[in-house]
């Protein structure tokens, strides 16, 4: 959890934000959103919708144009550089290109977030052979990550992410290379690690994967909100702008 | 503490292992770099010390039309000493000149026996200072001290100053020229393999980025690196230049031949320097390269 | 059309193919296979299961340990170099991981296979126009690649596969970064390159672009086939071994 | 063909736009080696140059008891020959002897008026062919013409020998080392710069394969790149070193230096050569450095 966040704000806190790629290309339009501590949160949209720019926003990967983005207590606009680092480290994200390093294991991969937050040995191995077991990779566990599959990839990225514990899950097309079966089991792990602590927002175009749940949707729509569904009553703030 | 050190040591220990081509392929190019570098170094320095050497061999002789008494010497000895710098003014009378040729003549001095003793001129010989090298000031003070009273002539072994003047003369322009080619070439190959190890680490510099690694985090590992490869780098480049140093005085063993030069090798207080700055090169260079990464 | 293939044999024959990649992963064991000019076939299978192994044989990117291959009357394991260069000049691939160029404009990705077979300008630049409006990116045309949304790239990385009007495509989980809609598109595309003549696998998790379809699907299950389905009765011989 | 051939120039142009950075490494890279690399070249030929005019100024000399007449001279001149070959042999005879030391005394030569023009000894004096220089060779040499018959003495100047040797030798092994440690680095350079223009077109290289490149699609496009570098490299290269030449030239522009010593640039023939060398290395290395992709 984030020290600096007090529970009665929203966890993250989206006001009319606007994305511009130079030269010229709108990815997000006066977007709002606000989502709460401990919600589990369905991006969805076409191709080019401007999903995973938002996702970078949250993380700060990119900078709005226009805009307040507020990150459970963390004004993104006056962060500074170690504030930032610390942000990061409470934050998993699943990118849509895995950036998973081809040439360390499986293990040193899901390991990393772990590593760089000098959590200890013991621990980081009992989190690591716990995911492994939870993506079903156990057998390749000390493979160089390059020589896997795209799907345990895919899935390897999806543990690296969890394996912090991290208070914010970022999933962008987590189950684009995953079967029906493997998918359900990392929606268990999602919905695990939410039942722990963790705020989650999946980006997907998985309609099986939000099928079936209670949980809020949003859909974009070059790079406005189109629509959304609000089951659990939770947050009224997210608004079409 | 002691967790994050034991980190560090695991990540450098790692690094090392996974990308030990790169690395060696660094650690060749430090090796290189110092070897071409201290090379040129230690050439221009023997240069400097035979040029030293040779120039003790340099005298100017005056040729008077009359000796110069005792009690004048101090006068004409400052008059020389205003005009530059000198080690030694030897007086010479006609007498020991007249000594000194039938030393010279060797079994040919019955010679001179019919000969006065007084027929050679007196003289002063002048040994000027190690600054005075130059040949047009060499001419200058040539010039000088033929306006002295009495002078009659001025000598100085001039071909032979010419020609040891031209050849330290081009050797300097020689070990210059070369110095900025090199210079210009372990530039390029620091750069080069440190860009060449940045392209191996950027995809995991970026993910360190991603999941928050700290400064710290991310630059101990490579000052450990560069501090490796600085210590052991030059190191290898000085021992090397070592051996070429005594293969070369070996080579160059002849009789006679170390009466005019001497090789000196760098003293210790240099060779710490060369690795001290290697190793500040090494770390700075893979800290610059990094730079990019380390914002945000 | 490939010239030394007789269209009275099976486009591709594979026969008891094994491959093992180094230590001792079986990717694929004794499996045997065969496509009919013209067809299109749906792999499908768990995450590992051996897909894009099986797609990798046919393109000549891996040699398999055992088994013969025979691709439009070329046998693999005989095949020289220059006959597989203009083998796969004859075959499109959508990769999994895209494989485009991020510093290069979408045009010139979906250009390269044509510029290969020295194909006039004019050509090129009337067959990328088309081919841009199938996948709905003309106006990213000369966006340089890398700035995409992975969807995008998605798009692009098909209609590379597509630009030659190759006699074979494969494609690896081509609808996985993209929503039904494009999708549907993205099936359209391929069925019409299929009435001009291409035969057509698709390796995918997606059930929805082969649900209702009546085309061949088979299903690896660890390196074997574990079903299949014979929708159109054209071939028998693929056979779970 | 011609289809082809303007998709390689397209081809080409789009690479040298799109990477014009690692282009430009690589060109400055030639440039600097081919220049490092002639600079050497160009300091060793001028060295051997002036090793054999200095050489031409040795000779030596055998005093004799007494004088040689002429219709000896033939039998003399072929014993000597027969040890060395030689560029002159000349005879001095005592007045010959005399009239020389007259000469050299220059205003003094008066007080030789009361010795007999006889009182020096004659002597021969023989200047060795310039493939004789080394001092031991020379030593020997000297050895052997002291057995000759009359003869007293064998002179040449040692002091002057021995230094010179000196010189040309500890130049001929520094301009050695140098070249060495600088071929070590023009390998790497090139090696490196290649290595770098490899990894940036990986990706590139690996994709054409992938849809049935030929290797001429592939290779043509290196081939014209290579050859721009090599001829545009080496060019600069070789501008770079006239330049420096002629500043060296200039810069050691003194009175009477130049009687000793001509500094001389390649001819053409060399000039080509380099050009050429540098046009191989380029397409070869490239070639050499993308064969991994050329497999399937
Ligand atoms: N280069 C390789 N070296 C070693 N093992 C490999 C290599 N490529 C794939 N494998 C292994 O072979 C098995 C089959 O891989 P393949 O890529 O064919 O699976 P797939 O069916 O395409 O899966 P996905 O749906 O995840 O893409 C996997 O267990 C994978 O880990
Ligand atoms: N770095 C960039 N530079 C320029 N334009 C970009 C950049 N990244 C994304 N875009 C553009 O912004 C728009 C939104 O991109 P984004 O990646 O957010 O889409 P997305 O919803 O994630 O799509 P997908 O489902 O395909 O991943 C797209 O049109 C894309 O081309
Ligand atoms: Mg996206
Ligand atoms: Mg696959």
């Amino acid at each position: 959890m984030l020290k600096s966040f007090s529970e009665d704000r929203p966890f993250i806190d989206i006001t009319k934000v606007t994305k511009v790629y130079p030269p010229d290309i709108i990815a997000l339009q006066n977007v709002s959103l606000s989502v709460d501590l401990g919600e589990i949160l369905f991006l969805t949209g076409m191709s080019g919708a401007g999903k995973t720019t938002l996702l970078k926003l949250i993380c700060c990967m990119e900078t709005p144009n226009k805009g307040l983005i507020d990150v459970g207590g963390y004004d993104l606009s006056k962060i500074s550089a170690s504030q930032i680092q610390s942000l990061r480290q409470q934050i998993g994200v699943v990118y849509q290109d895995f950036k998973i390093l081809p040439r360390q294991t499986v293990f040193q991969n899901i390991a990393m977030p772990m590593e760089v937050c000098f959590t200890n040995v013991k621990d980081i191995r009992k989190r690591v052979d716990q995911l492994l077991e939870s993506i079903k990779l156990t057998h390749k566990r000390d493979t160089v990550a390059g020589k896997l599959s795209r799907g345990e990839q895919q899935r390897v990225a999806i543990a690296r992410a969890a394996s912090n514990s991290p208070a914010l899950i970022l999933a962008d097309e987590p189950t684009g290379n995953l079967d029906a079966e493997i998918s359900e089991e990392i929606m268990k792990l999602f919905t695990e690690l939410n039942a722990a602590g963790s705020t989650v927002i999946i980006a997907t175009h998985d309609e099986s994967i939000y099928r079936n749940t209670e949980h809020r949707r949003i859909e974009l729509e070059h790079g406005l909100f189109s629509r959304q569904t609000q089951k659990k009553q939770l947050s009224l703030t997210g608004l079409m702008s | 503490m002691s967790r994050q050190t034991y980190f560090f040591l695991k990540q450098t220990a790692r690094n090392l292992k996974q990308s030990w081509g790169t690395q060696l392929l660094t650690l060749m190019t430090v090796s290189l770099s110092v070897l071409i570098f201290s090379f040129f170094l230690l050439v221009y320095i023997n240069m400097i010390n035979a040029s030293e050497r040779l120039g003790d061999e340099l005298r100017l002789i005056i040729y008077l039309d009359h000796e110069v008494i005792p009690e004048m010497q101090p006068r004409i000895r400052k008059k020389i000493s205003d005009f530059a710098e000198v080690e030694k003014i030897v007086f010479i009378s006609k007498s020991e000149a007249f000594h000194r040729l039938k030393e010279q003549l060797g079994g040919e001095q019955d010679v001179l026996d019919d000969l006065g003793a007084d027929f050679l001129p007196p003289s002063i010989e002048i040994y000027p200072r190690r600054n005075l090298h130059n040949l047009t000031q060499i001419k200058e003070f040539s010039d000088y001290l033929a306006t002295l009273p009495g002078a009659q002539k001025v000598q100085f072994g001039q071909s032979w100053v010419e020609r040891f003047g031209y050849f330290t003369e081009l050797m300097r322009v020689i070990v210059m020229l070369s110095g900025i080619l090199l210079i210009l070439a372990t530039v390029f190959m620091v750069s080069a393999s440190i860009r060449l190890t940045v392209v191996a680490k950027e995809a995991e510099l970026e993910i360190l980025r991603l999941v928050g690694a700290t400064n710290t985090y991310i630059q101990t590992p490579l000052l450990i690196e560069g501090l490796l490869q600085g210590i052991f780098g030059s190191s290898l480049g000085l021992v090397l230049l070592y051996s070429i140093f005594l293969w070369t005085k070996m080579h160059l063993h002849g009789p006679g031949l170390f009466s005019v030069l001497t090789l000196q090798f760098f003293p210790v207080s240099t060779t710490v320097m060369i690795i001290a700055t290697a190793i500040l090169l090494c770390t700075g260079g893979s800290f610059a390269s990094i730079r990019k990464y380390m914002r945000i």
